[in-house]
Formats: C-alpha cells, structure tokens, sequence
C-alpha cells in the first residue's frame, strides 16, 4: 500500500498529510512533484490543501494545468483513490473530476475554525470507518469553500448519495450545507475541512483520522483499481 | 557638484553629506550617495539608536545567538529563531500590502538564517475604531496579514491589538516570526572567500519604494499623503517558492552565506554581507533581472522590490544551486564574486558607477541625542485616586469594559489567520500564549506579544519593565519556561529631545527587567518618526518573547474547566488605578503612574505558578491585565462556558479591586483537594496567596458588586470589535 | 522584445444565476456611505492581455481560446472580450 | 422597487507603475498553456453597478465619486468608468 502526497508550487498542507500517514497511521508514503506523471505504484493520490500557485486568478485553475494532472486523471478513471483536501478539492473541481465550483466564503473572509461536521454516508472508500449521521469535529481554513453547484447537479449529488460530510452549522454559504463530496464511482472525494490537522489529540480533535484510516481499510480489503 | 537640495532629497544632512565626501576622498557619484543614504538611514544604520541598543543583554540562561539579522536560542541542538520588525508607515498608507510586505519581509530573516518558518505573531496599534480611517486600517491591516501569511503556510498563532487615540495617523504594525533547524544547519549573513560567487535569487528588481526606506521610512508623516511610498503587491507564492527552495538549497551545503534584500535592497546586502565576512564584493547590475527598463544604477542598488536574496554560493557548486531555484521558477543568477579588498565595486554598463568601503556603509555614523523628561509627567503622576468617583453599577462597567475594542475578544482577527497549518498549534489563539510542539521532540515553544503604551507613556522605564514581565507571565501561564526576547521598539522621531527621553528610559527598563528574568534579547528592530500632526504616539517598545516547556503536554491554558474546581488569586491587589483601561473608557482619563511592579514579587509569583503547572496541579491560569481581576475572572469563562462565584474578597476599594491593574497577579483554578498544596508552594516563596471562590454554573458572581449570566458577558466581549467590522 | 501589437480586455463576470455575496458587500457599503441611486452591485474580474500575434483575427482567437481554457470558469463565470490594436 | 436605468461599467486596474505578480504568474500559466503570443498579463477588478439615477449625468456623478471613494484604492488602482442607459 502507498499513498502519494502531490506538491505544487504553493501547497502547504503536503507536509502535514505527510506526517499524519507517516506517523499517525504509520503508511509509506512519498511526495509527488507536480512535473512527475508515473503514478502507477500509488493507491492512494492525496492533493493537499495550501495556495498552488498562490491560488492566483482562481483557486486551482492553474495547478489544474500541472503535467501531474493529466495523470491523476487517468489514475482516477482507472479507479484509484483520489483525496483533495482544500485547495485539493478546489483543483479537483477545476479539473472536472469532481462537480460544481467554489465561490468566495459569504462573510468573504478567510476562516480558521473548528467545525462539527455530519457524516451524512459512509458508503466511500474514505468514509467507512465513520457512522452514518456521526458528527466530527474537524477544523476548516479557506476563503473560498462556498461550494456551488446546480440544482440539477445537486439532484444528481443527493440522487447517487455523493454528500459524504456536511457542516452542521454552516460556515461559509455552500449549497445545501457541503462540506465534501464524492464522484460517482466514489473513489475521488474532495472535501474543504481538513482531516490531517485533527488527527492526533494535542491538535484539539483525532475524529480526522478516520477518513485516512477508512482508506487504509479499503485498500488493506482489497480494494485494487484496475490496471489498464 | 552634488546640489544639496539632492541629497537633502536623500534624506541626507549637510554634515553627513560632508563626512561622506571626506571618506570618499572625492564627490561621491549619485550612486554612491544614494547608497549612503540608505545605509546611514535610521532604518538600516541606527545612528540614533545603536549606541542604546548595545547595553541590551545579549546572553541569559538560554544558550543566545545574537549578531545577525535574526537570533535566536538553542535548546538540545534545536536553533529556534526569531525576530520581531515593524512595517508601520507603509501600512498607515496602504493598510493591506503595507501588512502583507511586512510579513514577507519578516519571515524572510527567519530561513535566511536557515530555519524553517514555524509560527507568526503580530502587535497591531490603532486609534480608535470610532473613526472611518481607523477602520479601514484595522480590516486592510488584517487583510494583508491573512492574504501573505495564509498562503505562506506559516501559521498566525498570536499577537495583539490596541487601540489608542496616539496611533490615529500612525497605526503601528508590527510582525514577528518564529522559525526552527538543527544547530548546526543555521546559515550566515556574510560573504566569504575570495572568487566565490555571488547569487541574486528570487524574483526581478523593479522601480519598487526606491528611497523607501531612508525617504519613507525616517520622515514623520506631516499630514500623511505627500510622502507617498511606491507601495508594493505583496507576492506570497514566490515567496512560498522562496522557502522551500532557500532551504532546499542551504541542504546542499554548498550556500557560504545568504541574506534578504529587505529595506535598501541590494545596497544593503551586498554590503553587510561583505563587511560581516570582513571581504570586499564586486557585482555587475547587468545581471540583475530587472523587471522594468531602463533602470539607472542607483535605481537598481535601492530598489526595494519584494521577495528576493543575496547568496555567497562555494566556487564551483553555481549551476547546482541555480537549478533548484529554477525548478521553483526563481531566478538565481551570478552577479558578482567575492574580493579581498573590502570595496563594495558596482559596476553597470562597462562602468564603475562606485567603488566604497563596506566598513563606511554598514558602520553608519554614531548621534549622541538630546534627551529630556517632558514636563506634563510629574502633574499626571499627582493624579489622586479621590478624584474618582466610584462607580454605582459594577455589572455595568463590566460589561463597557469587556466591550472596549483593547479587551474586547481578538477572534474577528485570528479567526482570518491560518493558526494550524503545519500542525504543531496545541493552544489555539484566545488563550495567554501559544504553545507549538515540535514535531519528534517532547518540547513545546510558547510565544507571546506584549506592550502596555499607555504604561510606558506614563513611566517609560517601568512600562517597559512591565511589558517584558507580562510577557514572561503570559509563557509560564501556558506552562513555558520564559527563554529569549526579540523587541519592536517604536517611537516618535529621536530629534525631539522628549521623545528620545522616553526611547532611551524604555529601553533601560528593558534592559533592567531581562537581566532579573536572566533572559537575553536576541534580535530587535526601531522604528522612529512614528508621529501625525496630532503628535507621537505612545512609547512603543513591543516585547517578542518565547518560553520552553520541556514536555509539551504539561501546557495549561486560561479556562476554566471544572465545575467545582477553586479559584486561586496569586499576588497582591494594590490600591492602583493609574494607566488603567478602567480610568480610560469609565472615566475618560490618562493619569497617574504605571502600576508598581517589584520584580522579584513577579518572578516568585512566575516560578511558583510554573511549578504547579508541570506538577499537574492546576486546570487553569491566567494573567490579569488590562481590565484587571474581573475582566479576568471573565476572559477564565469565555471559552467552556463555565461561570464562577467569588466571594472572598479582599478589602480594598472597590473599583480598585475589580479593575486596579496591579502587576504580578495570576489567576488559578484546580482541584478544592489540591488548593493545599498550591498553598504551600505560594508560601514557600512568600506569595500572596487567596481562595477566591469557585468555579459554577453559568453566572458571574463577584461579592455583592457583579452578578451577571455568562451569555451577557460573552456577548458584549464578542461584540467590542465585530460591532466595528 | 517584440513589439506588442495588440491588448486583449476581457471583462470575467459571474453568472445571473450565481449569488454574488462580495457585491452585495459592496452595494450596503455604498449605501452606508449615502450613495441612494444604487441598486445593485456585481464583483467581476478585468484582465488585460498584451498580444503580439500576426493579425487581430489570430489575437481574437488566441484571446478566446485563453478565456475558455483558464481565465473564466464556464460553472459560475460569463466572460467577454475586446481586442483592440496598440 | 424602483426600475432601474442606468447601467455602469467600472474597470479597476493597478498603476502601470504597480508591479502585478498575480497577472505575472497567470502569464507564465497561459505560456505553459502554449499560447505563445501572450506577453503581458494584468490583473484587475470588473465592477457592475445599477443605478437608478434621475438621468445620465447624475449617474455618471454618482458612479464615480463611488470609485473615488470605496470601489478603488487610488494608492495603487486607476479606474475608468461607462455609463450606459439599460
Ligand atoms: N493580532 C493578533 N493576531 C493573532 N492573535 C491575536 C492578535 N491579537 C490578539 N490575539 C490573541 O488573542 C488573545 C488575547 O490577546 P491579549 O488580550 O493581548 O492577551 P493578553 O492580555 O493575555 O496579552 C491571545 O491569545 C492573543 O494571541
Ligand atoms: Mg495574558
């Protein structure tokens, strides 16, 4: 089992995803540079929070250019288990792998809080070691996690249970109170709250651990993308 | 011939334009000067402060590296590095890159040292939120601080904000930064060898705030507007770059020394880093990415322009270390190398536009300035408290006074501030001090800021004793061992007699207080001229200050936690109302003395309190400052919603009591089982020790004076400064 | 350097349909400050792009094909352009 | 609510004498993209205000002194402005 924690220019969670599958869940993992397209040997690609590339213009429209991309798509569609955390969501939106978009947080500021977030399914390779309806205290940090889509695409979300968290109290204006969500074939999830930063005790919360330990079940289950 | 009205431009004076000429040996050309004017400028020289800064004690009971341009401790084989810089005039003009500049430039001191950047604070000095201008500053300040530090990745952990009719027309932005490496990793901020290269790295020079910093930076504002700065765009992702591939590149060892192009940019670094490597430099501006054209030579030795760096690279390793700044898409260039003959040599377009001593530029002339106690002192020190009349409704007072923006919460502003990146924040803002840990080490760092102007206005020496010793008392209240200290020392302009009076009296009490806690000052800055037409703002000299906790679980926050639990006054409540925020927003006065502070008082009550904190024995502990004993008691409650009743009071006037700001006092809650102990200790080191009452339920209760629901009380502290916003 | 023929202006705007929180910020701000005539405030973006392509018609397309591919996001953005020759 | 009449078009853009390093690094962004006759990118802000002024030059009045004022910083933004009837 290996997880991959991509690094653009301006990620700043990398280290901290890092640290909590190194020595939280005690995983190998390695860093990916944005310019390197050999995922193969990953099982799990982790696009971290931050600012790539300052999160100028829009959040993740440019990273989502990175030569890594193209790759992390086709990783995707082959069934490999895909994590954007923050900025990694906002760029998984960008590239289209997850739907909608993110606008500006309706107080328009930048938020750093615990939040309580509700586990609204835990059918997804990220989320089975919750309980369905469990509330986890998670902290956010972003200026734009107002998540916006559609109503059609929201129908279509609700439809095929992609909402895997949302806030309980909502922090930033998101549709429908999102905090996360998953594709179809729920092997991508992106979600705005950080999970890495309340993975041990000392940092206020350990609720976050679960997602990365959700994927560690997966994958130990035998969860394996097809090769193609 | 240099015309005066030039130099003078420069910010120069006839006398120093002579000593130059004599140095020079000739008239120096306008690149020459230029330089000596930026060098020579109270922002980079300190003429007027450097023979008062040298008595700071530069050791103390923490192994001290002190010299460059950041210091730091070592605590077992770990530099912790920091430093404090102020950015205030240019963020009086454009509040929100004003800031963000700051921080850039802060943060750049820390991992040219070699550091990693682990933690930001920031001292922030308004006038008050009732005027338009003030607001404006207040959110662009904020603004600018969460756009640079936010996307740095570098958590915003703590600071403080104040607001005071002083700083309208001159608020004060401070910014202060912690960075960490293994001893001996640290890097040099010199030049060595002679034919090593020198490397320009980081993003292209601009036209950007040239002249900044002696013509910005060292001329008071005289009704603001005409001495516009060129203001820069903060630029964070380069920035960002610049860390990781700065640290990247030192991995290598092949990096002999480096140092940001801060305040007069090239100039500056070329050569204090050729003087402190006792060598000369000579540097080719041809080679300078440049981001405009046509730039003339002393246009490029004086640019300011952001996120860039000056690196000695080991002759032959070049190429290695320009591709790591290129795989981050930085420039990193050769400019120059290394000369044995202590001239800083430019050259540009095939000529030499100047050739001068590193030893004439980086040592700036030394001013012996005129010093005098202003007179209005001795009447405000006669303030009777008789002439107060005591208030009829405490729970009213309160109430204003949690409100008042100074005491009132701070979360609107940290709640904009990345505080958990990197994941090493074990107390979150809202509490006395932060407290990281450090990832594989048992240790925790806590870091605090602390300065109490309106003290240091009424009794500068004191004051800034104070402020020094409520910063140590913010560390040991997280549980932290007080270790070093970096100051931000801001004040009126040095020329004026009074106002150097109390630069010079701050100091002192700086000095006085460090070496009773027997911790040094290990970096600082000073920043002068800080007046509007309404006059000078209150003597500022901001405390930077970082503790130790051996083992970082043994931290302890201000809340209270159980009901039940006792709640513990150390120190004593004295007769006092002077300075204090009470006599200001009650009564609308600025009088007295600063409240007394006995040092060795300050420290019993700090030993003990650390001791009982690594001993287990206290759910709780906090600080009384502004606001005094009840404003305290409540700022206990704010966070787990529990409330207290408190019912052994001592006898002592009643508005004294509740919000007399007498010094050395620390509030305790813990087990009623163990309230013996903690006791004993307090009387082993014969401090004043009561059992106020106890922590229930969901009121405020002091005596027969405050009997308040916590809600009201958490909604006027909550309302202070949002109800600005 | 070559010279630079032509500036691209490129107005980005959010959709109708997309709430625009930062301009109603804007518009109560105004109000505040006793400007009474507005009635509505929407934020957008203005990007200027210097071309130096052969003809107007190849900077026109250059130009949109930068908007469809990175300058706008078609989820919640509408984006028009203007190519003019310097 | 009243109908509303005027339409204005504000463009906030930095002094040339500003550096940009947000439309710098969006140029090297659209390079990477291989548009290769970009050679100059400058950020700014696109905003639209509805106005329900009594007539056009009152709009005009209004919409600027709104950019003086609040929508531009005058330290390091220039603005320019176009009323149109809607
Ligand atoms: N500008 C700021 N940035 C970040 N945190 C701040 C700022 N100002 C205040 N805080 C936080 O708010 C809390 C209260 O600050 P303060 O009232 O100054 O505490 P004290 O009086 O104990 O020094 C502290 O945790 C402090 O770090
Ligand atoms: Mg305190």
């Amino acid at each position: 089992m290996k997880f991959g924690v991509v690094v653009f220019p301006g990620s700043n969670c990398d280290r901290d995803c890092f640290h909590v599958v190194k020595e939280v869940i005690k995983q190998p993992v390695e860093y990916i540079w944005h310019k390197s397209t050999q995922l193969d040997h990953f099982d799990c690609i982790i696009i971290p929070g931050g600012f790539s590339y300052g999160d100028y213009l829009r959040c993740g429209a440019i990273a989502r250019f990175s030569p890594i991309m193209d790759s992390i798509i086709k990783f995707a569609n082959d069934g490999g288990l895909v994590i954007g955390i923050c900025n990694g969501f906002q760029v998984l939106l960008e590239a289209g792998l997850l739907p909608g978009a993110m606008l500006r947080n309706k107080n328009l500021h930048f938020i750093c809080k615990y939040v309580d977030l509700k586990v609204e399914a835990t059918a997804s390779p990220f989320s089975s070691q919750y309980k369905k309806g469990q509330v986890v205290r998670i902290p956010i940090a972003h200026n734009e996690g107002n998540y916006y889509i559609d109503d059609k695409g929201l129908a279509e979300l609700k439809k095929n249970d992609q909402i895997i968290f949302r806030y309980a109290d909502n922090p930033n204006g998101a549709v429908d109170d999102i905090a996360g969500i998953v594709n179809k074939k729920r092997n991508v999830l992106g979600m705005m709250p950080h999970p890495e930063r309340s993975s041990e005790i000392e940092l206020g919360s350990e609720d976050g651990v679960y997602v990365f330990k959700s994927i560690v079940k997966t994958l130990t289950l035998g969860f394996s993308r097809s090769k193609v | 011939m240099v015309k005066r009205d030039v130099y003078c431009a420069l910010g120069l004076t006839d006398a120093e334009y002579q000593k130059i000429e004599e140095i020079m040996g000739r008239e120096p050309s306008s690149t020459e000067l230029a330089m000596f004017s930026v060098e020579w400028s109270e922002h980079c020289g300190y003429p007027r402060s450097r023979s008062l800064l040298k008595t700071l004690p530069q050791t103390g009971k923490y192994e001290a590296l002190v010299g460059e341009d950041s210091g730091g401790i070592v605590v077992d084989n770990l530099a912790i590095i920091f430093k404090m810089e102020s950015h205030n005039h240019p963020s009086q003009v454009e509040p929100k890159q004003g800031a963000a500049t700051g921080v850039g430039g802060i943060i750049r001191d820390i991992f040219t040292a070699g550091a990693r950047p682990i933690a930001s604070l920031n001292s922030l000095r308004f006038g008050p939120l009732t005027e338009p201008y003030n607001r404006y500053l207040l959110k662009g300040v904020v603004d600018g601080i969460q756009f640079y530090g936010n996307c740095l990745g570098v958590p915003t952990v703590g600071g403080e904000v104040y607001f005071d009719e002083s700083y309208s027309g001159n608020c004060l932005v401070n910014a202060m930064s912690i960075g960490i490496c293994e001893k001996d990793k640290l890097a040099r901020a010199k030049a060595v060898g002679t034919g090593n290269p020198i490397m320009y790295v980081g993003s292209s020079t601009g036209r950007d705030g040239i002249g900044g910093c002696s013509v910005l930076a060292s001329a008071e504002f005289s009704e603001g507007e005409e001495k516009r700065p060129t203001v820069q765009i903060g630029d964070p992702f380069t920035e960002k770059c610049l860390i990781e591939a700065t640290l990247e590149a030192l991995e290598t060892g092949h990096i002999l020394g480096i140092k940001d192009m801060g305040a007069a940019g090239l100039t500056c670094s070329s050569a204090e880093m050729a003087h402190a490597g006792d060598v000369g430099m000579e540097i080719d501006l041809n080679k300078v990415p440049l981001s405009e054209e046509g730039m003339e030579a002393y246009e490029i030795m004086m640019s300011e322009s952001q996120e860039r760096m000056l690196a000695c690279i080991k002759k032959g390793h070049e190429d290695e270390i320009s591709k790591i700044f290129e795989k981050w898409d930085l420039h990193g260039v050769i400019i120059g190398y290394v000369t044995d003959d202590k001239l800083l040599t430019v050259n540009y377009n095939g000529k030499e536009v100047a050739k001068i001593t590193t030893e004439a530029l980086a040592k700036a002339p030394i001013y012996e300035m005129k010093s005098e106690k202003p007179d209005y002192l001795d009447k405000l020190h006669a303030f009777d408290i008789k002439s107060i009349s005591e208030p009829s409704d405490y729970n009213e007072v309160l109430l204003k006074l949690l409100a008042s923006p100074t005491i009132a919460s701070k979360e609107w502003v940290y709640q904009q501030y990345d505080h958990m990146v990197q994941t090493n924040t074990t107390i979150l803002p809202g509490s006395d001090a932060t407290v990281l840990k450090v990832k594989g080490r048992k240790m925790g760092i806590a870091a605090t800021t602390d300065c109490n102007s309106r003290y240091c206005f009424l009794n500068p020496h004191r004051g800034a004793q104070i402020a020094v010793a409520e910063a140590a008392r913010n560390l040991v209240c997280s549980g932290a061992d007080p270790a070093a200290v970096t100051d931000c020392l801001n004040f009126g302009n040095p020329e004026k007699p009074d106002r150097f009076w109390y630069f010079k009296n701050c100091v002192e009490g700086i000095v006085d207080a460090c070496k009773s806690f027997n911790i040094a000052v290990i970096s600082g800055n000073v920043s002068f001229y800080n007046e509007s037409p309404n006059g000078a703002i209150n003597p500022t000299p901001g405390i930077g200050m970082i503790g130790i906790i051996p083992d970082y679980k043994k931290r302890s926050t201000q809340y209270f936690k159980n009901e039940g639990d006792v709640v513990i006054l150390l120190g004593e409540t004295k007769e006092e109302l002077g300075g204090s925020e009470y006599l200001k927003v009650i009564h609308d006065r600025v009088a007295g003395d600063a409240p007394e502070l006995d040092l060795e008082r300050e420290k019993a009550v700090q030993k003990v309190v650390y001791d009982v904190i690594q001993e287990g024995f206290v759910n709780s502990a906090h600080d009384c400052s502004e606001g005094g004993l009840a404003v305290a008691l409540a700022e206990c409650c704010m966070r787990d919603g529990l409330g207290f009743i408190v019912d052994n009071l001592p006898k002592l006037r009643e508005d004294c009591l509740l919000f007399g700001e007498s010094q050395s006092r620390i509030i305790l809650s813990a087990d009623k089982k163990i309230a013996g102990k903690i006791e004993e200790l307090a009387k082993k080191n014969n401090v004043p020790f009561a059992v106020l009452g106890q922590v229930d339920g969901d009121r405020f209760k002091v005596g027969q004076l405050i009997d308040l629901p916590l809600t009201r009380i958490k909604e006027a502290w909550n309302k202070g400064i949002r109800s600005y916003v | 350097m070559i010279a630079v023929m032509y500036e691209a202006q490129v107005k980005i705007t959010l959709k109708k349909t997309v709430a625009d929180p930062q301009g109603l910020t804007v518009k109560h701000a105004l109000e505040a400050l006793n400007f009474k005539d507005v009635s509505g405030v929407r934020m957008g973006k203005f990007i200027t792009l210097q071309l130096n392509s052969k003809d107007k018609g190849t900077a026109e397309a250059e130009a949109g094909g930068m908007c469809q591919k990175l300058l706008a996001n078609p989820i919640i953005e509408d984006f028009s352009l203007e190519v003019k020759e310097i």
